[in-house]
């Protein structure tokens, strides 16, 4: 298996991407991907950092995967309550453009 | 190099290369969100390849086959074919978020910099979904119930904001 | 040191009561549904007397065990639990069971059970809409818990727990018809002058504590106190620069807590305001259980009192002064629960005289007797109250002795009772009290003999002259109440015999061996080798039995000169108190006035202390400076900077949101990685 | 070793999926004529020979591949070539987990008849199978064409929505067996189940002549109602009817695939055809004990003639044995869904996401808990 290093540094440049994805795209939807890439990119660090400190068989440590099993279900209630938040802005203003949403501010 | 770890770099450059395929179409929605199945699965296998069984089977059950069908399902639905927003001032954007970008990726390398353990063999059962499921229901089961409270929040909430009207 | 034994059930006595008042207070406060009458009936009083027979079977228990290791503790569970190491504080909600609470719980849950079935009748025309009637049972089970909890205590703070339960129930009962704006004064008075003697109390709690830590076992447990006593006892203060020994300082604090919860000089003044609440609230709180909480704290802290001479002087002195101050107001009252509540005052004055003078055992016992006869004058003069309906005037009464055959009878034994009519209670616990108090080595504990057995006289004279008042000489009420004049129902009558039987036979528990000898009864005093283990007793009496056959004649022949005294002015010559009071008018008119005690603290206390609140706390502090400068400053400065500058970065483009956020994630964590 | 996993591999690649396949199309003609009192296929001929229609298989081969693969205008044309493989791939692939047979020594070798045993090989088919949506989303996207794309949206939903009823209608199995490795359920299947074992957890003692009253122990008898949902669930995951709302040709002509003509097409019908061995393959190795044979295990086939026989011998009649056990099983599932098939009418969309939502869905967690609760009281 390669060295963790080279998990973890996939693991930022994913993260980097979905950082700019969020950033600059004005697509919601395409936002809310690189919001789910930055996640996952989350993940993969701690599996890598999990694989590390595995803990013995009787007493397994998988902190690591627990906690991205709970990032995964709140990814998931994350996308279940933003899809139905792009339904509802399509309705009103028949746009997912980020920059048409823009009436809540000074 | 052994197998894994040539197999290790195919599924990062997959990842990286969807990843940025997902971000940098600027056309097409669709191919965007199915750039990210990509990602998805390139990740899932790279956790096989960590030994972590469950979690790249979940991976591959909720993320590929349930969180990004949801994504299509609603662009099918609302039918957005093109991605067609004028485009305009966006370069100082872009460029800034660039280079916001490098900035984090050098910080989040320097974390790593220091070098880390040498990976050491798994133990006997490690990343199966015996010992996950005997850890989420004893020292994690406040985790469960909290993920459970969350999901039906979630539902409650998605349910009304996008019905037309509840009565 | 006496080992505790463990019991489970001893926790149940106060929580049954408890439960009915929550149950209660649930459906007062939030089902807000009407519960039938004799539900809550059956709730309230069944749960009482279930305590009582609890009570009593823990008092068996205690008694079945051997005569020094009497502790019975139930230990629920730790309540307050704070501190590492050495310095460590755990307060628990644990129930202590010796001699002495043993006692005060058979006294709380079984007059507290005679006053619940009195109030059954005594309440019954209480047809307000407010549930009136399930609420008063509320609080009538809420404090039975609070005393309860009071006295069973194992350690200070769930003490200190229960005193202010009682007196919270307290507030409420005595402002229970709180539609009158004087009920709700007078509960509110109570209430804060509690509140001065509470935190007396506080301060020697801490004290106590601060004392205890210092010698290296922190406790607030009673006996671990006493186990680890003798290290501080030796322990000095420093207060505005005179050194005090900390035994003193602490037992004059409680003792200041005491005077505010038993109404003793100079806090005494709300007790008689007290009586605007129901009749049985006066008998059960202000009379039989919460007021003498005092004189049970002053014996329960008793190892304390024994090595501090000058607090128990403090102690003995005022409940002296209390107890003739009373009494002499007491006599020109006309309001019949007035003159009781001040006879009430003063006989807690003699309590604390015998507790001064280490006659602690006299004082339980006194306490012990007090309820029964003082229960029963107030549930007495509760029956007259109804009979004349709601009227309280003594000098509208008179020639109620064939108009109330039965209520007589049991009125006029508590009034022999409280007399000291030899053979009935009070005649043995008030000549303990004497006899302690005449062979103490308080300073001045001669003159403390002589005001007590001068309170004597007063007391005979003043509680003839209401019987004679009340049940002799003309009838004197209005003409619309004459012909319906009549006596109360059964629940009100029953408790009044079954402590009228108290008031006559109660003191048998603690007769004075002299006149045991009579009978030949070995051990007649069975009270003081009951408390024996738990109270220190100043050195045993050398009095010849001469001397004190002697003091007994001579309080008798005071008492009896008082009656006579009262016959002669009240039912002989009912003209003459008139003349007397016009003669005598200056005098007259200050006693009438209670000495004006509430009009110098009116002018000394409560007019200063609400001119200040009201110039300068509330229109300086509150409006210039809390509301002004904290409150409304601060939000105008928020409100300043952030209409000026700060509401720019409200942009509504979601993607400047982010990328702030990503900004300030990058400095963060490039601050942590530096 | 790669040789033996290459074997396997190419063994299910011929046998099923270009051997049976296509079979099952005739039986799927021949059965459906023979409910509706037709004849059926009996065309196609090489000469005057027609063998009871089985060369239509093969005409239909030729048909497909020789047509025109048309992609329609505006259609994107990398997806629209791309759709079927992703449709087709994962039942294929499939496969690989799915035991064959048992494990067998012969001397020094073992021989393993599954292509990949992993320990979360039931995990793995549903993973697969959430693949599988994709393969209609693209379709009914890329070919520019409303009724496809309503049929991918029908899809979608429709496969989304069974996959939790999928998973959740075979928790109950995952406990009685203890584990998700199919081989493994299998083998705690080549047993006999104690009709009256309850009886003991109640503290009495079974009479004799009870304790011959014995089932196989199979996940049907465990499950029953679990058995009904999961071949229900899989049946809707597969999209043919009575679950084709997607493609229902009275209100969306053909679906997500109406633009596809040629070999293309083919590849989705050919992959419905694959996914119906699976639904049998799977169902038989959890439900139905898999290769093993009603009360005749492994070890009793192989002492009792390997005893007069030689034991190599032995082992081989059981290798034989149990594949054709399996086979059979197999085919029952096969035909047990083609009866369905022809048997109930199309689900109008709704009823289709009620039965999910509304019926399954609870009687699933229903299933879990009474479960549990038996479990708890049986295993203590």
């Amino acid at each position: 298996m390669v060295p963790i290093e080279h998990v973890i540094g996939l693991s930022s440049i994913l993260f980097v991407i979905g950082m700019i994805g969020a950033a600059t795209r004005r697509n919601l939807i395409v936002v809310l991907m690189s919001i789910e890439l930055m996640l996952n990119a989350v993940n993969l660090a701690f599996i890598g950092f999990n694989r590390l400190w595995p803990g013995t068989a009787e007493a397994p440590a998988l902190d690591g995967q627990i906690f991205v099993l709970m990032v995964i279900t709140v990814a998931a209630a994350e996308v279940a309550v933003g899809l139905g938040i792009i339904i509802s802005m399509i309705r009103n203003r028949d746009s997912v453009n980020l920059e048409e949403v823009s009436l809540l501010r000074w | 190099m052994e197998v894994s770890a040539i197999l290790f770099y195919i599924f990062a450059v997959m990842a990286v290369v969807s990843a940025l395929g997902m971000v940098l179409n600027v056309r097409n929605t669709v191919a965007a969100s199915l750039s990210l199945v990509v990602t998805m699965i390139a990740l899932a296998a790279i956790y096989v390849l960590l030994e972590a069984y469950l979690i790249a089977v979940i991976q591959i059950m909720v993320y590929a086959g349930a969180i990004v069908v949801l994504f299509l399902f609603v662009i099918m639905l609302l039918n957005l074919r093109e991605d067609d927003f004028a485009p305009g001032r966006q370069w100082l954007v872009k460029f800034g978020a660039g280079l916001l970008g490098v900035f984090v990726l050098i910080q989040l390398l320097k974390l790593v910099g220091p070098g880390l353990p040498e990976v050491p063999v798994v133990p006997e059962g490690y990343g199966g979904y015996r010992q996950l499921g005997i850890l989420l229901y004893t020292d994690y089961v406040l985790l469960v119930e909290m993920a459970s409270l969350l999901l039906l929040s979630a539902i409650v909430g998605a349910l009304i904001l996008a019905k037309r009207n509840i009565d | 040191m006496v080992t505790p034994t463990a019991i489970s059930w001893l926790h149940w006595i106060p929580v049954l009561p408890l439960i009915a008042a929550v149950y209660h207070g649930l459906m007062i406060g939030i089902v807000r549904r009407s519960t039938p009458r004799w539900f809550v009936i059956g709730l309230s009083c069944g749960t009482v007397f279930l305590a009582f027979l609890a009570s009593c079977a823990a008092f068996g228990a205690l008694i079945g065990m051997p005569e020094d290791q009497r502790l019975l503790v139930d230990d629920v569970y730790t309540w307050i639990g704070s501190g590492v190491g050495d310095q460590v504080i755990s307060a628990n909600v644990a129930f202590a069971l010796d001699p002495i609470s043993a006692l005060m719980i058979l006294v709380v849950t079984g007059v507290g059970f005679l006053i619940h079935v009195y109030s059954i009748g005594y309440m019954d025309d209480d047809q307000r809409d407010d549930k009136g009637f399930q609420r008063f049972f509320c609080y009538l089970n809420l404090f039975t818990f609070s005393m309860l909890v009071l006295v069973l205590a194992d350690n200070l703070p769930l003490m200190f727990l229960g005193w202010e339960g009682v007196g919270l129930c307290s507030y409420l009962l005595i402002g229970f018809w709180y539609s009158d704006s004087d009920n709700a004064y007078c509960g509110s008075k109570a209430f804060v002058v509690n509140r001065i003697g509470d935190f007396a109390f506080l301060l020697g709690l801490f004290a106590l504590f601060a004392a205890l830590s210092d010698a290296g076992t922190p406790t607030v447990t009673f006996r671990e106190i006493e186990a680890n006593f003798d290290k501080i006892v030796d322990a000095t203060v420093t207060i505005l620069g005179t050194q005090y020994r900390l035994v003193n300082v602490v037992g004059v604090c409680f003792f200041i807590g005491a005077c505010g919860k038993s109404a003793q000089l100079p806090l005494y003044v709300w007790l008689p305001d007290a009586m605007a609440g129901p009749t049985p609230v006066s008998a059960l709180i202000h009379a039989a259980t919460m007021v003498t909480a005092g004189v049970y704290m002053v014996c329960r802290m008793s190892f304390l009192y024994a090595v501090a001479p000058e607090a128990s002087a403090v102690v003995a002195w005022t409940g002296g002064l209390t107890a003739v101050f009373a009494a002499t107001i007491a006599v020109t009252q006309t309001d019949i629960k007035k003159v009781l509540a001040y006879s009430t005052v003063s006989q807690l004055g003699y309590m604390f005289l015998a507790a001064g003078c280490g006659g602690y055992t006299a004082a339980m016992f006194h306490l012990g007797t007090h309820a029964f006869f003082k229960a029963l004058l107030f549930l007495g003069a509760g029956a007259v109250i109804l009979a004349m309906h709601h009227e309280q005037n003594i000098e509208k009464m008179g020639g109620l002795w064939k108009k109330l055959p039965r209520t007589k009878w049991v009125f006029l034994a508590g009034t022999l009772a409280i007399i000291g009519f030899p053979g009935f209670s009070g005649f043995f616990s008030k000549d303990e009290i004497l006899v302690a108090v005449w062979v103490s080595d308080v300073p001045g504990h001669q003159w403390l003999y002589w005001m007590g057995f001068a309170t004597a006289g007063i007391t005979a004279f003043y509680m003839a002259r209401l019987f004679f008042m009340v049940f002799l000489g003309k009838l004197r009420a209005a003409a619309d109440v004459r012909g319906q004049i009549h006596e109360p129902g059964a629940s009100v009558f029953y408790p009044l015999a079954v402590l009228a039987f108290l008031s006559v036979v109660g003191g048998i528990m603690g007769v004075p061996q002299i006149y045991g000898d009579w009978l030949s009864v070995g051990d007649s005093n069975s009270l003081a080798s009951w408390l024996a283990p738990v109270l220190p007793e100043a050195a045993p009496h050398a009095l010849e039995h001469s001397t004190e056959y002697l003091m007994a004649l001579g309080t008798v022949g005071i008492a009896a000169s008082g009656v006579l005294v009262a016959l002669f002015l009240y039912v002989r010559n009912p003209d003459l108190p008139e003349k007397m009071a016009q003669l005598l008018s200056g005098l007259y008119k200050l006693v009438f006035n209670k000495y004006y005690v509430d009009e110098v603290y009116d002018a000394l206390i409560v007019r200063p202390t609400v001119a200040l609140s009201d110039t300068v706390l509330y229109q300086v502090i509150d409006t210039r400076v809390i509301d002004g400068v904290a409150i409304n400053g601060s939000a105008n400065a928020v409100r300043s900077l952030a209409s000026g500058a700060l509401k720019y970065l409200q942009s509504g483009l979601t993607q400047g949101y982010v990328f702030l956020m990503i900004v300030g994630a990058v400095a963060i964590v490039g601050w942590l990685l530096r | 070793m790669p040789i033996e996993e290459i074997c396997k591999t190419l063994f299910i690649i011929l046998v099923i999926v270009a051997g049976l396949a296509p079979i099952i199309t005739w039986i799927e003609r021949k059965q459906s004529a023979l409910m509706q009192d037709r004849i059926g296929a009996n065309r196609a001929d090489i000469g005057g020979i027609t063998v009871l229609g089985l060369l239509h298989p093969m005409a239909d081969v030729l048909k497909l591949m020789t047509k025109e693969d048309v992609v329609p205008q505006g259609a994107n044309r990398m997806m629209h070539m791309l759709a079927p493989l992703i449709a087709a791939l994962p039942a294929i692939i499939a496969f690989g987990v799915i035991p064959w047979g048992g494990t067998y020594s012969f001397g020094d070798t073992t021989i393993k008849m599954v292509a990949a045993d992993p320990d979360w090989g039931l995990l793995y088919i549903f993973a697969i199978g959430s693949i599988a949506t994709y393969g209609a989303i693209m379709a009914g996207w890329a070919s520019n064409n409303n009724w496809s794309l309503l049929g991918g949206l029908r899809a979608s939903a429709q496969m989304i929505s069974y996959e939790v009823t999928l998973g959740l209608s075979v928790v109950g199995i995952f406990m009685v067996f203890e584990t998700l490795k199919l081989t493994d359920m299998v083998m705690a299947q080549d047993t006999t189940l104690r009709v009256f074992g309850f009886i003991e957890v109640f503290g009495g003692t079974v009479p004799a002549f009870l304790d011959w009253v014995r089932l196989p122990a199979w996940g049907i008898f465990y499950q029953p109602l679990g058995f009904v949902m999961f071949l229900t669930a899989m049946m809707a995951e597969n999209k043919r009817p009575p679950f084709d709302a997607p493609e229902g040709e009275s209100e969306l002509i053909a679906g997500y695939f109406l633009e596809y003509s040629g070999m293309r097409f083919g590849l989705f019908y050919m992959s419905e055809f694959i996914e119906v061995i699976v639904i049998a393959g799977v169902v038989s190795t959890i439900f139905l004990g898999g290769w093993a044979i009603p009360f005749l295990d492994q070890a009793t086939i192989i002492g009792g003639i390997g005893s007069f026989m030689g034991e190599g011998f032995a082992t081989g009649l059981c290798v034989i044995l149990h594949f054709m056990t399996f086979m059979l099983k197999l085919i029952v599932m096969i035909w047990l869904q083609m009866l369905l098939r022809w048997t109930l009418p199309r689900f109008r969309y709704d009823q289709v996401m009620n039965l999910c939502w509304k019926g399954l869905l609870p009687l699933s967690i229903a299933n879990i808990l009474i479960t549990g609760a038996v479990m708890l009281l049986v295993r203590g």
